[in-house]
């Protein structure tokens, strides 16, 4: 029986010690008409050899692609020790660390993760992870509601990514919070203080800061977070936790720093893995600690005075709180969280940066080759990180698929999210790319524009 | 030694990183960063030592027998792993063309197919990360599902007061109010009360069964009665699936919203706090509302349902389809198992927990529910040894520490006085209960003989007891430099 | 600097303890003349994410292919468990256990290894490895001319695999030792006893008998090792340990058993990869432990009298007894025997037998499906584990050749080896295979014969 | 407790097996296995947990500073074992076709060129499995080309009593009488006894150089010429190549045959014991008796050379190619050094280790050759202490256990008495290494005030001292379940 590692005489002296005749006894209590006991869509069980012979089989058919598709999720190059050390039984099949004692490992390693994100983003403090960068933000609008206490409101540029947009309000509604949508500057793809001052105006809990953001493009996040806080909203910057190493950190925008900065943690050693599972970071000032939510550990002393890690400010938490606490979450991406930190210690600040940089300088080459092309241009001007919107002369998606018969993914679509921006393709080249990828992509694109 | 006293300026790890800092770069000096963040400056084999020493600090399911009541402690296939870190799963963007995802697209769907049958339900999506979201999820639909209707004043959700702090967390949540009802002296919910609690403003039901207290609710089928003709739907919560798996089905018992834990009954492992997957099933009257992507598998090409297939959908919940990697590890486990695993993960869970509570009843602890059979798992209630001997429900469980063991949950649910909640999980063999029945034995003991060793436990970890009064009190959440 | 983690401070410290003013200098002792310093062949260094890359692109170019070779490398199911705990750093980065007490994790775990491989072989001890299977070979070979004392004369049946003859030959020629080899008989492909008789009036050191042997076939070995030990002679077994759980063990053949098992551990839970690191096993009666070359563990105690584990007789080998040592060898395949031992208890007794039955059943299976083609014939007829020589009738590389084209590869041309043995293929199914691979050999097979 | 002990009876594990014996078996009667073999029958969760946990009880690399002198151990890259270990190189089969491993052969044969170039030597063999194995090959070699020529009287080898003892072990197993010579007292080679040494009967000359003194032989190249003056061979053992990495070429020293251990200088794991990998390398004066097989490169197309090719080869010392994977983990390691960073290796060895001696020096531990510069190892001898105080070498490194730090080699080589060989290797840092020297100050420290406490050593470990002449006396190889 795999995994079971009862013999036939355990299960009879079992069954004697608790006095029952069969195991199915055991299941004495349950209505017999609650019986089911039918399976007709799980299949039988196989062999390891088996199921490996099928998810291979499944792995080849998928293959491998050229990829410059970048929307949110980003190839890096992820160090082998990353996941050698993470996929460690002790990390790997422990719990969340309510046994303190028995968990030093994993405390340490998130205490140590806070450090690293909240020093990355600028700010005070960090949790220990949330699910996504999208349900991260939309446990952001939550936190900034219940902080500014008059406004239900919460105003988010359409420059942030569309799906963590709709990810907010699937989430915030129920609480009916209202998400009122800034739209941007056609010409530089950014929130233009012209489109924000029509709201000046209102009342809004929070001003959503994307930087980058989902374009690729630069967002001006000083003026952005000044404007919120001149009329006493909370501004939640939105981040990609790579780019943070060669940009201005949220806590240093404007005159007094974004309010809680929150993002995708997936860029920081987590592979693509078809969408998941990544995590949420979020950081926030100080003052803010007490209505963030999820996981926070504490070092502290142990009876003799060895310092030691713990779970800390449980009292907002659902376990002990259950009504009241700051959110439902319970089970985070702790894994995840143990491979950026091992990510984070192994790039450095320096190699951070440099993998961000040669990322910006890479997805720069492209687009100056690809705009070379007649038929091709960048759709916006202003500076972008590492992704960039170009427009087409023609039909976008039949160029994508003529680049997929040939290995490789153009980019994204972007008429799927913004039906206006007909034929404009988001590319992204990380560090991951070399100048041979480059001629490459910009090499078959000449030929498909040509025919 | 925290990684960043390791640390020394300058020190580079030119392996991990492109070999010099690019000449291009185009942005504007307003937007850069002036000062490096707090990451350390270590070398690549002190990060490694680093990290592998302190793996070696946690107890975990591959190093220890884990009772963590609720939480379903139980090996993690070692292949669940390795085939789902294939490289081209890995490699696979999310929006990555869905024909250049077949392989996985199937693997998602057969685990939609076989979710559905294992719960009785009509439609899966998988979208959902947690069980916490699985709730919010399932809430979220509730509250679309009477909306939908135009029946706009139900306000309220009931609650058993043994449920989980994550079901009234995630009302709230969603805006309902908490109608919390008390539990009967054996473990089941109050009937009278819940029959007084609905009403008009009820919007639904949450419900574990077999619930937290380690018992099936043996009135479910009435419950659902009573809550679905007050207008109100069930939820349920799916936590403690693996006592029943592919015996009783959620559906059969009149459930319309289920989520279950993969990270429990699927086996996928807790990496320490997460990630989990929780994917969640709807009878039919909550399709329209499931969350999306979903997987369908039209002529032979699978693809994602979107907003455009789904009208109704409440809409997404995740930037992309939820914790894939966690989902291929639970379709891989299913398959290893297939359907007569499926029966006996049920019932062996079931076999250890009674056994366990059979053979600590007999050393002289109290269960709390005594007249009951545990389902997977079953309370000890430590109030009269309190009582006699000041020794507690925490003092016992890092006892167990040091004996080698991991602790049940302690001190949840909150209904019992100095409970553990003790949850063996079908995967231990006798061997390993009888020994950890041994080392009960044992405290016992040293309750009677010299307390003061429970009291002041743990002895044996690399640590004493951590005083997490003080972590909260004198808050350090991130560490500084300047000391 | 990869792997250095020196900053400019520390060298300038540390050259200032040392009294030194550069690096350079504390290569003054070595002669002008003699310093290079040039590397001309070695390219300049990678970063992980290039030399990734690299190898990402020539594992894709080798690809996989449906394989029935055998012949001393099987391809076998491996627990995924297996290389997830023997590549932890504790196993994968530690040295051989000299210090007994900071090493009990690989000092049990070959404790524990001996076991097995003992019990497995039917012997009374065993070593902690060889190199493997062919060196252990030639290890058994001195073993047991000086155990002998009075011949230096090796004989060995040409049904031995042809290359651990080639080893054995390389490694005993040097002290004079004369390897004798016995021809098959062609009908069998068994050694007959006509055959030995031959050789009945010469002295022998030993007795070298394969089980199975190269070409899969069962010997008679009951009357090999009776015929060996009749005439003093030891009996070496040369055995595949998977075959072992559904074999006789060569401790219980003939009358006395055999004297020494070696042979080729890959099988068990070690990849094919290209062929190594394997590793050899070899154990013996207990009268010639002293005998026995490479690490012995032994179970005693500590100073508590706790159980415990340590290199033992360390007075048979190269660093304490130098010049009078057993053999030369030190460092062995400690790793591979992690791996096996780890598989060993995945699998136990019982999936132990089913793997070598179902191996066996496969090739039973494919063999019947080939002879049913026309030109197509088993060689020999005699029993076989799990490979057979198949005659074909046509030239039998280009067979394989046209197998190769569709992803086949169809097994071994035996006249590189058996001159003789013209347009022969030695064929092999493990329990990877499944009824479908066979049916597509088969077919494959049908077509090319048929054009 | 042992694997054994967890076993019982009948248990079966079935996902890692067939689910069912097949029903054709047409083994004869008289050659089936009768009873069942000493396999124990555990739970996969078991197996892995007991693993897991006995794997947590060894020092390694990866955990503690190991300065085990005359085995180099540093950092091994965690990327050489996940790209060595791509399934498309695990899988492929040695005999599988030279055109279906075109990309594992590419690596191989740019190895060879690699080390052609590191060492100066105009080939190279890949095929051998450990040093010692590259001892048997290079010894047989020398024997070859002087059968070849005719000169059937040479019949010694002659080894500095420094030599590590496979030297001897080997030049026996060749068939060789070895010629022990003494080390001066500055360590190196007596000369004057190396010139009595040589006769017509010299075969060849085996020499470490640094050598396991962790000195560089300096007059290397008189001996290379008293020696070839005799009509011998001179053999290098590179064991100890890491001192001297790209700073002085073998081959420009006047070496006939070298072997280079990977699983040293090149950072392949020890695997608490192996696999290693001893490349042998040749002047021309070898080249034709060169083991096979080796990799050719001939029109854009690689493959093995055989036999065929080279018929004066000494012929095959494995099954197959040697260690293929332990050879795939060096070619990528000295990929991402690239030629900068084999210079490197040399330059930090060397200084850690003169560092450390620096700093050990001013503690007041006695030097074995003071007036030396170290390669990258040297020599602590405890005579002095031990006469004084009774604590010898082998209790400081117990201690040193204790302490967290894996203890130097200790009683080798043996002409110098209590010794302590002390190898740093480049990839520590200078903390780590300022951290033993602080560790070594509190064992001295204590040798002075508490004697008994470092005699007594182990104390924090998971045994105390360990006895290994009972372990000898009373031999106990395998486990008896009658116990
Ligand atoms: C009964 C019950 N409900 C809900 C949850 C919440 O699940 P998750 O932690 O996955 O959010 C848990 C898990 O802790 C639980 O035990
Ligand atoms: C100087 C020296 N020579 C030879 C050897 C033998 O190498 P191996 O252990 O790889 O056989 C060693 C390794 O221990 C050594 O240190």
């Amino acid at each position: 029986m795999p995994f079971i590692p009862h013999t036939e005489e355990d299960v009879t002296e079992m069954l004697a010690s608790i006095g029952a005749t069969s195991i199915d006894e055991l299941f004495d209590e349950i209505p017999a008409e609650l019986k089911n006991g039918k399976l007709t869509q799980v299949p039988t069980g196989m062999s390891e050899m088996e199921i490996s012979r099928l998810m291979y089989e499944r792995a080849q058919k998928d293959g491998f692609y050229l990829s410059f598709i970048g929307a949110g999720a980003y190839e890096h190059h992820i160090p082998a020790a990353v996941w050698q050390i993470t996929t460690r039984g002790e990390f790997y099949s422990s719990y969340t660390p309510y046994q303190a004692e028995a968990s030093q490992g994993t405390l340490q390693l998130l205490y140590e993760y806070q450090t690293m994100m909240a020093s990355l983003a600028g700010m005070d403090v960090s949790n220990a992870s949330l699910y996504d960068g999208a349900s991260a933000l939309a446990e952001a609008a939550l936190m900034a509601v219940r902080q500014h206490k008059s406004s239900r409101r919460i105003l988010v540029p359409q420059t942030v990514h569309p799906i963590y947009r709709s990810v907010v309000r699937t989430i915030v509604r129920n609480q009916a919070i209202e998400v009122v949508e800034v739209p941007y500057d056609p010409a530089t793809g950014q929130v233009s203080i012209d489109q924000l001052d029509q709201f000046a105006q209102e009342e809004f809990a929070a001003l959503i800061i994307p930087q980058p953001n989902f374009f690729g493009v630069l967002e001006q996040v000083d003026t952005l977070a000044d404007w919120a806080h001149d009329k006493q909203s909370l501004a939640i910057a939105v981040v990609n936790p790579t780019a943070l190493a060669m940009l201005k950190p949220p806590g240093e925008w404007g005159r007094q720093g974004a309010d809680i900065a929150v993002g995708e943690g997936q860029p920081l050693g987590i592979p693509l893995s078809s969408g998941g599972p990544y995590f949420g970071f979020m950081a926030c000032k100080q003052e803010l600690v007490r209505q963030m939510p999820g996981r926070i550990i504490g070092r502290t002393t142990d009876l003799e005075g060895k310092e030691g890690f713990a779970l800390t400010l449980q009292a907002r938490e659902q376990h002990i709180r259950r009504s009241k606490a700051t959110s439902n979450i319970c089970t985070n991406q702790g894994l995840m969280v143990t491979a950026a930190t091992i990510y984070m210690s192994l790039l450095g600040p320096e190699g951070l940066y440099r993998v961000a940089a040669q990322s910006h300088a890479n997805t720069l080459a492209l687009v100056e080759q690809l705009e070379t092309l007649p038929g091709v241009k960048k759709a916006f001007h202003s500076p972008f990180f590492h992704e960039a919107v170009l427009q087409l002369s023609v039909p976008a998606d039949e160029v994508l698929n003529k680049l997929k018969a040939q290995g490789v993914l153009g980019g994204v679509l972007l008429e799927n999210y913004y039906p206006d921006l007909k034929n404009t393709l988001l590319v992204c080249a990380t560090e991951t790319k070399i100048a041979e990828d480059l001629d490459k992509y910009t090499e078959m694109l000449r030929q498909i524009l040509k025919a | 030694m925290l990684i960043f006293e390791h640390s020394r300026k300058n020190r580079l790890n030119y392996s991990q990183a492109p070999a010099t800092r690019p000449a291009k770069n185009n942005i504007p000096d307003n937007l850069k960063r002036k000062s490096a963040p707090l990451l350390p400056e270590v070398s690549e084999m002190d990060t490694v030592r680093h990290y592998t020493r302190l793996s070696q600090k946690n107890f975990s399911i591959d190093t220890e027998f884990y009772p963590l009541g609720s939480c379903t402690m139980k090996y993690n296939p070692r292949a669940c792993n390795a085939l789902a870190m294939l490289p081209q799963f890995l490699s696979r963007h999310p929006l990555a063309p869905e024909d250049t995802g077949q392989g996985f697209l199937a693997c998602m769907y057969e685990l939609q197919e076989i979710l559905k049958d294992v719960t009785g339900m009509s439609a899966v999506s998988l979208t959902s990360m947690a069980g916490a979201q699985g709730e919010l999820i399932g809430i979220t639909m509730i509250r679309a599902y009477h909306e939908a209707r135009g029946d706009t004043e139900r306000t309220e959700i009931i609650i058993p007061d043994a449920a989980h702090g994550t079901n009234p967390a995630t009302a709230v949540m969603c805006g309902y109010k908490v109608i919390e009802i008390p539990t009967d002296r054996d473990g089941d919910v109050d009937m009278e009360a819940l029959k007084a609690a609905v009403s008009p403003r009820t919007a639904g039901l949450m419900l574990t069964n077999p619930s937290t207290l380690g018992v099936f609710e043996k009135k479910v089928a009435e419950m659902s009665r009573v809550v679905h003709e007050a207008g109100g739907l069930l939820y349920y919560d799916g936590a403690n699936l693996n006592a029943v798996l592919g015996k009783v089905k959620p559906g059969d018992m009149g459930f319309d919203v289920i989520h279950m834990n993969l990270h429990k009954t699927f086996s996928t492992p807790h990496g320490g706090g997460g990630p989990g997957a929780a994917p969640v099933g709807v009878a039919d009257c909550l399709l329209p509302y499931l969350p999306i992507p979903i997987v369908a598998h039209e002529q032979g090409v699978y693809r994602w349902l979107t907003e455009k297939d789904r009208p109704q959908s409440i809409g997404r919940l995740s930037a992309h389809m939820g914790n894939a990697g966690v989902l291929l590890r639970a379709y891989i486990y299913v398959r290893l198992l297939g359907a007569e695993g499926m029966f006996r993960i049920a019932e062996y869970a079931t076999l250890n927990a009674n056994y366990l509570l059979a053979e600590l009843r007999k050393l002289g602890f109290e269960i709390a529910y005594p007249s009951r059979r545990a389902s997977h798992e079953f309370i000890v209630t430590m109030k009269e040894i309190k009582d006699k001997t000041g020794v507690t429900a925490m003092h016992l469980a890092k006892r167990l520490l040091d004996k080698g063991f991991h602790a049940p949950t302690v001190y949840f649910p909150l209904l019992v006085p100095e409970c553990l909640l003790i949850e063996p999980a079908e995967t231990e063999s006798k061997e390993t209960l009888d020994r950890f029945v041994v080392a009960m034995k044992e405290i016992l003991d040293e309750i009677d003989t010299q307390p003061e060793m429970v009291k002041t436990a743990p002895h044996n970890m690399p640590l004493r007891k951590i005083d997490d009064v003080k972590a909260a009190r004198e808050l350090d959440l991130v560490w500084n430099p300047a000391g």
